[in-house]
């Protein structure tokens, strides 16, 4: 949590860098690159955030555990990473895939709430929660779809299968 | 499709010098010159073979007689490569002439794979006094075109240094490669293939 | 006889690409979008990524259509275009209890905790072909969508995450033991780092076969399987689901989510082991990008059967299998003979002329002791 | 996070051109600097131990495996924008392969090329040294195929490591003779086995044995390379490499005796043999296309010392 924001400014929850992040996180993937930029554009409104690093595409490793305990690289995955400056701290964002503008938006998050200004994330807190909203539908769907193909064997004897119509 | 785009400064100096690192190893105890890094302080032809060659998948330490924290935090600032031990060290860099053992310590690979070998970076002083020994000694083997040998190019390194290596390349290929640098860049190798004799 | 290569090759170049680029898109048809690939040929553009051994779904599938649905050589770009970018760092240790599951299954138990989950599959589908799809109908497939959306509504959703069915025998003491924690923690060998050396530890060997070749992995293990070797597979789980990843926050330090990934795992039991005194079952692990569930158990199949102590047949021998497994190297390989040899096949034809000419008649050159030379 | 830093703030207003594909990529010459830098490392492990098969982690290249990956990463790690480059197929500038790494280097480097083999600083090449001599400040890089010497006896790394490791060559001299046993003859064409240093048994790559001879003791650093099995290794300049050889059956190379090339006319190069039209008659032009190229400007006056050193039968 963030002290120094200002309590008639403090937005709702959730709103510590962790949970901002982690929501972003699960939200942005979804999300097409041109949906951002209306956001990017009223979040550097203010005049208070610098790009100190612009978003660059790279590779993260992607070391796995095996069932062992032994420790391997699985293999590469596409990231962006950027840098934004905001009251003289930096802030970092990184996303998986070619995608700068979220890059970017991430990092001016981390960057906000590195300088205590978590002001400046009021409008964006609010999209974010609808987001939220969304993404969470999209998530239990997807967990119940899922589930509609779980199947208990002892149950399934009791099903009546005709052969006879696989011709 | 890539298509070029124009070298950083950063990218073509490491280009230039490691064509002149690699001269140098090719061509045993002759004098070479590398770019060395600005600001040019005591080892900044040392700094520049660091940039040119080190990064986060190497690890490096550091000997000497004088301190060695500021030359250490130095390569590490220049490289992100990471601090070993002496046995574990992929590049040694020597302050000054002398190795304090280095090069009997230093990792010297295996039967399998000599080229696990260390390399060892001598960063010379500028004013350091040249060995009279030097006129004794002889190398010769693979890059050196005269039979009978050559002297090495670099007066300043003790013999008994030259003996030390000679000694843990002992076991060819088993064994380290030297890179002697002067704070204004000039530079020398002594690989493990060269033969350092005592006349 | 000679063989000579076509000289003067640069517009002779310039002009096959044309030609190639006319056998792809020259059509009366429209002109794929890579994102129709993306979604609707996803496996593969999976298989894609797992060989390619990069994770970036858009960049497979625009490979795929460049490779016009070679999978061999859309993998192969992928590999190089990986060679421009810069590593930007490692993800922390992804452990698989975390992965969102849309598929799960075990051979080895009727029941298991969580119950079984087909997930999307066509194991139970007829592979009759479909004529329907001749003229596929949105609105008609939008229709059965809805309707199963509608259909699961009041169902439970699946938790976060699954234990692991292995476990289960783990802690019964009946499934070998996790390595040492000081094993463990040795760093994990980068194969696309270092070249491989033998005996190459454990973690080059599940990441060299992590990116081999599906059709090759396949091969191997096919070969164990039927009788070159001995591992008897059952498959105690095997998973398709999203591995969350997160990184190091390059200040804090403090693990930050990144997103997640498409992954799929078999844990397969086989042979006993009495390394320890006790007799318990072993394990054979396979992972890999994407959904590709022939690579993830032929590459658990083959992790075991290099367990051996003694290869006794080719999959079982580490070496033999490490070094043919990857599809981009393979294939390469396989048709760099295309390329010119007539200087070789010179020096070759000057050798048979020489024996032809000279013409002694075999064993004659005996008597004669020939020396090495004292060089 | 990320190895490249812009130094001064963009301001946000900007972020739109940041965002837009390829911006803050620098490469030159395709390899990423990390890359470059492991292959350097190796390149000089290798210079420092004449003949042995350095391991090195190796990129995947836009050109297939078996195509050259190997030279053409060496190059790569090597050229710089005051390079001159000269790419060669089997001797000649305009094979197809050739063209297409050339095509790529100049692409990803814009470097200046030539086919006239002294102009030239960095050479790559495959199956051939040139038929001009090399000077101290060329590099020469070899495609490799297949770095192991040891191959045609041993199909195995461990055990080919641990010959290497005791400078065991007993198998490939049991070979040869064998060789020679059976049909009178050592029967390898290209490839032929050589050794470096008195030490190291090296795979020159298939040049012709032709070339064999042009490997000791040149002026010119020569760099190998072979991208599918990782390994790089080195002959710096002055090396002594010599051909396995018995004192009573030497080392010989192929023989264009009475034949000459019919563009040059020379008598003094590797040759290749065209079989013109239908009817098989056979003709000869010479390998290395920039010499031949000279060879007829000079009026067929141009001179060198023969590669076989006087060898041939």
């Amino acid at each position: 949590m963030t002290s120094t924001a200002s309590s008639k400014n403090t937005p709702e929850p959730p709103f510590d860098a962790a949970a901002l992040n982690r929501l972003l996180i699960e939200v942005l993937p979804a999300f097409e690159r041109d949906r951002l930029a209306p956001v990017l554009d009223d979040l550097w409104a203010c005049g208070e955030f610098t790009i100190s690093r612009a978003p660059l595409p790279g590779l993260l490793m992607c070391p796995v555990r095996d069932p062992f305990g032994t420790e391997f690289f699985l293999g590469e995955v596409l990231a962006t990473t950027a840098a934004v400056g905001c009251a003289g701290r930096t802030g970092h964002g990184a996303i998986i895939g070619e995608e700068p503008e979220k890059a970017l938006l991430l990092a001016a998050v981390d960057a906000a709430l590195a300088a205590g200004r978590s002001d400046l994330l009021k409008n964006l807190v609010r999209t974010a929660s609808a987001w939220s909203r969304e993404a969470c539908e999209r998530k239990a769907l997807a967990a119940k779809l899922a589930a509609a193909t779980r199947v208990e064997f002892e149950s399934m004897k009791k099903e009546r299968v005709d052969f006879g119509s696989l011709g | 499709m890539p298509t070029r785009m124009p070298p950083s400064n950063r990218i073509i100096r490491d280009q230039r010098n490691f064509r002149v690192l690699l001269q140098a190893m090719s061509r045993p105890g002759r004098l070479f010159r590398l770019e060395a890094l600005q600001p040019f302080g005591a080892h900044a032809a040392a700094l520049a073979v660091a940039q040119c060659l080190l990064d986060h998948e190497v690890g490096f330490s550091t000997v000497g007689r004088e301190s060695t924290e500021s030359f250490a935090a130095a390569v590490a600032a220049a490289t992100g490569a990471r601090k070993a031990g002496l046995p574990e060290a992929d590049f040694v860099f020597v302050a000054g002439p002398d190795g304090h053992g280095a090069a009997g310590a230093a990792r010297r690979g295996s039967i399998d794979y000599p080229d696990a070998g260390a390399t060892l970076v001598y960063s010379l002083d500028a004013q350091a006094a040249r060995d009279p020994g030097h006129f004794r000694i002889r190398l010769s083997g693979p890059g050196i075109p005269e039979e009978d040998g050559i002297a090495p190019a670099m007066r300043e390194i003790p013999a008994a240094e030259l003996q030390a290596l000679q000694t843990a390349n002992a076991d060819y290929p088993l064994g380290i490669d030297a890179l002697f640098v002067r704070p204004n860049g000039e530079l020398m190798a002594l690989p493990r293939s060269t033969r350092i004799r005592l006349r | 006889m000679g063989y000579v290569a076509v000289r003067g090759g640069e517009q002779a170049i310039a002009n096959a690409e044309t030609l190639l680029l006319m056998e792809r898109a020259g059509g009366a048809s429209e002109l794929l979008n890579p994102r129709q690939i993306r979604e609707q040929l996803y496996l593969a553009v999976d298989r894609v990524m797992g060989e390619g051994s990069l994770y970036a779904p858009d960049l497979a599938a625009l490979a795929f259509k460049q490779a016009a649905g070679d999978t061999f050589e859309a993998a192969f770009i992928l590999r190089s275009y990986r060679t421009t970018l810069p590593r930007i760092g490692y993800a922390e240790p992804a452990a698989t209890e975390q992965m969102r599951i849309v598929r799960r299954i075990s051979a080895a138990f009727k029941e298991i905790p969580g119950g079984q989950i087909l997930g999307p599959t066509a194991d139970y589908t007829l592979r009759l072909l479909n004529f329907d799809l001749e003229q596929e109908s949105a609105q008609g497939n939008a229709r059965a969508i809805r309707q199963l959306h509608q259909a699961v509504a009041d169902l439970e959703p699946l938790p976060e995450s699954f234990p692991k069915v292995v476990e289960t025998l783990r802690r019964e003491g009946l499934l070998v033991a996790r390595a040492a924690p000081a094993d463990a923690a040795a760093p994990a060998f980068d194969i696309t780092r270092q070249a491989l050396s033998f005996p190459a530890p454990r973690s080059a060997q599940l990441q060299t076969l992590a990116r081999g070749e599906t059709g090759g992995l396949l091969a191997l293990a096919y070969s164990n399987m039927r009788g070159y070797g001995s591992v008897h597979p059952v498959i105690g789980e095997l998973r398709v689901g999203y591995l969350p990843l997160a990184m190091k926050h390059p200040v804090s330090g403090a693990p930050v989510r990144v997103g997640e990934i498409k992954v799929t795992e078999a844990e397969v039991i086989a042979r006993l082991d009495l390394s320890d005194g006790e007799p318990r079952f072993t394990l054979g692990y396979g992972v890999c990008f994407g959904h590709n569930e022939t690579k993830a158990i032929a590459m658990a199949v083959l992790d075991r059967a290099m367990g051996a102590a003694e290869p006794e047949a080719p999959s079982e021998d580490q070496e033999f299998v490490l070094t043919h497994v990857d599809g981009i190297e393979s294939m390469g390989f396989c048709n760099h003979y295309k390329l010119p040899h007539y200087v070789t096949f010179q020096s070759d034809l000057d050798r048979l002329r020489h024996l032809r000419a000279a013409s002694p008649p075999p064993g004659t050159a005996g008597g004669r002791e020939p020396e090495k030379s004292t060089s | 996070m990320s190895t490249v830093v812009h130094p001064t703030p963009a301001p946000p207003a900007d972020w739109r051109a940041s965002c837009a594909p390829g911006h803050g990529r620098t490469s030159f010459a395709f390899l990423d600097e990390g890359a470059k830098r492991e292959i350097r490392r190796r390149m000089l492990k290798a210079v420092a131990i004449p003949g042995c098969q350095v391991p090195f982690g190796s990129r995947e290249m836009p050109i297939a495996r078996g195509w050259g990956t190997g030279g053409l990463q060496l190059t790569l790690a090597l050229i710089g924008p005051e390079d001159v480059l000269k790419v060669i197929d089997q001797g000649a500038d305009d094979s197809v392969n050739a063209v297409s790494i050339r095509r790529f280097v100049t692409r990803v480097t814009g470097v200046r090329t030539t086919t006239d083999t002294p102009a030239a600083t960095l050479i790559q090449t495959r199956h051939r040294v040139p038929e001009e001599p090399l000077r101290p400040h060329q590099i020469l890089v070899f495609q490799v195929p297949i770095p192991e010497p040891l191959r045609l006896v041993e199909p195995s790394e461990v055990e080919t490591r641990r010959m290497h490791a005791e400078a065991d060559y007993s198998r490939m001299w049991l070979y040869l003779y064998e060789d020679i046993v059976t049909y009178g003859e050592i029967t390898i064409g290209a490839r032929y086995p050589v050794l470096v240093n008195r030490r190291h048994l090296m795979d020159p790559s298939p040049i012709p044995r032709w070339d064999v001879a042009r490997l000791n003791r040149n002026p010119a650093l020569m760099l190998f390379c072979a991208g599918r099995e990782k390994r790089i290794y080195a002959l710096p300049p002055h090396t002594l490499v010599e051909p396995l050889e018995f004192e009573d059956f030497g080392f010989r190379t192929e023989s264009f005796a009475g034949r000459r090339c019919m563009h040059c006319g020379s008598t003094q190069s590797f040759l290749d043999e065209i079989i013109a039209e239908a009817a098989g008659r056979r003709r000869y032009a010479c390998s290395d296309s920039a010499f031949c190229q000279k060879t007829r400007k000079a009026g067929g006056g141009l001179t060198h010392r023969p590669a076989d050193g006087g060898r041939t039968p």
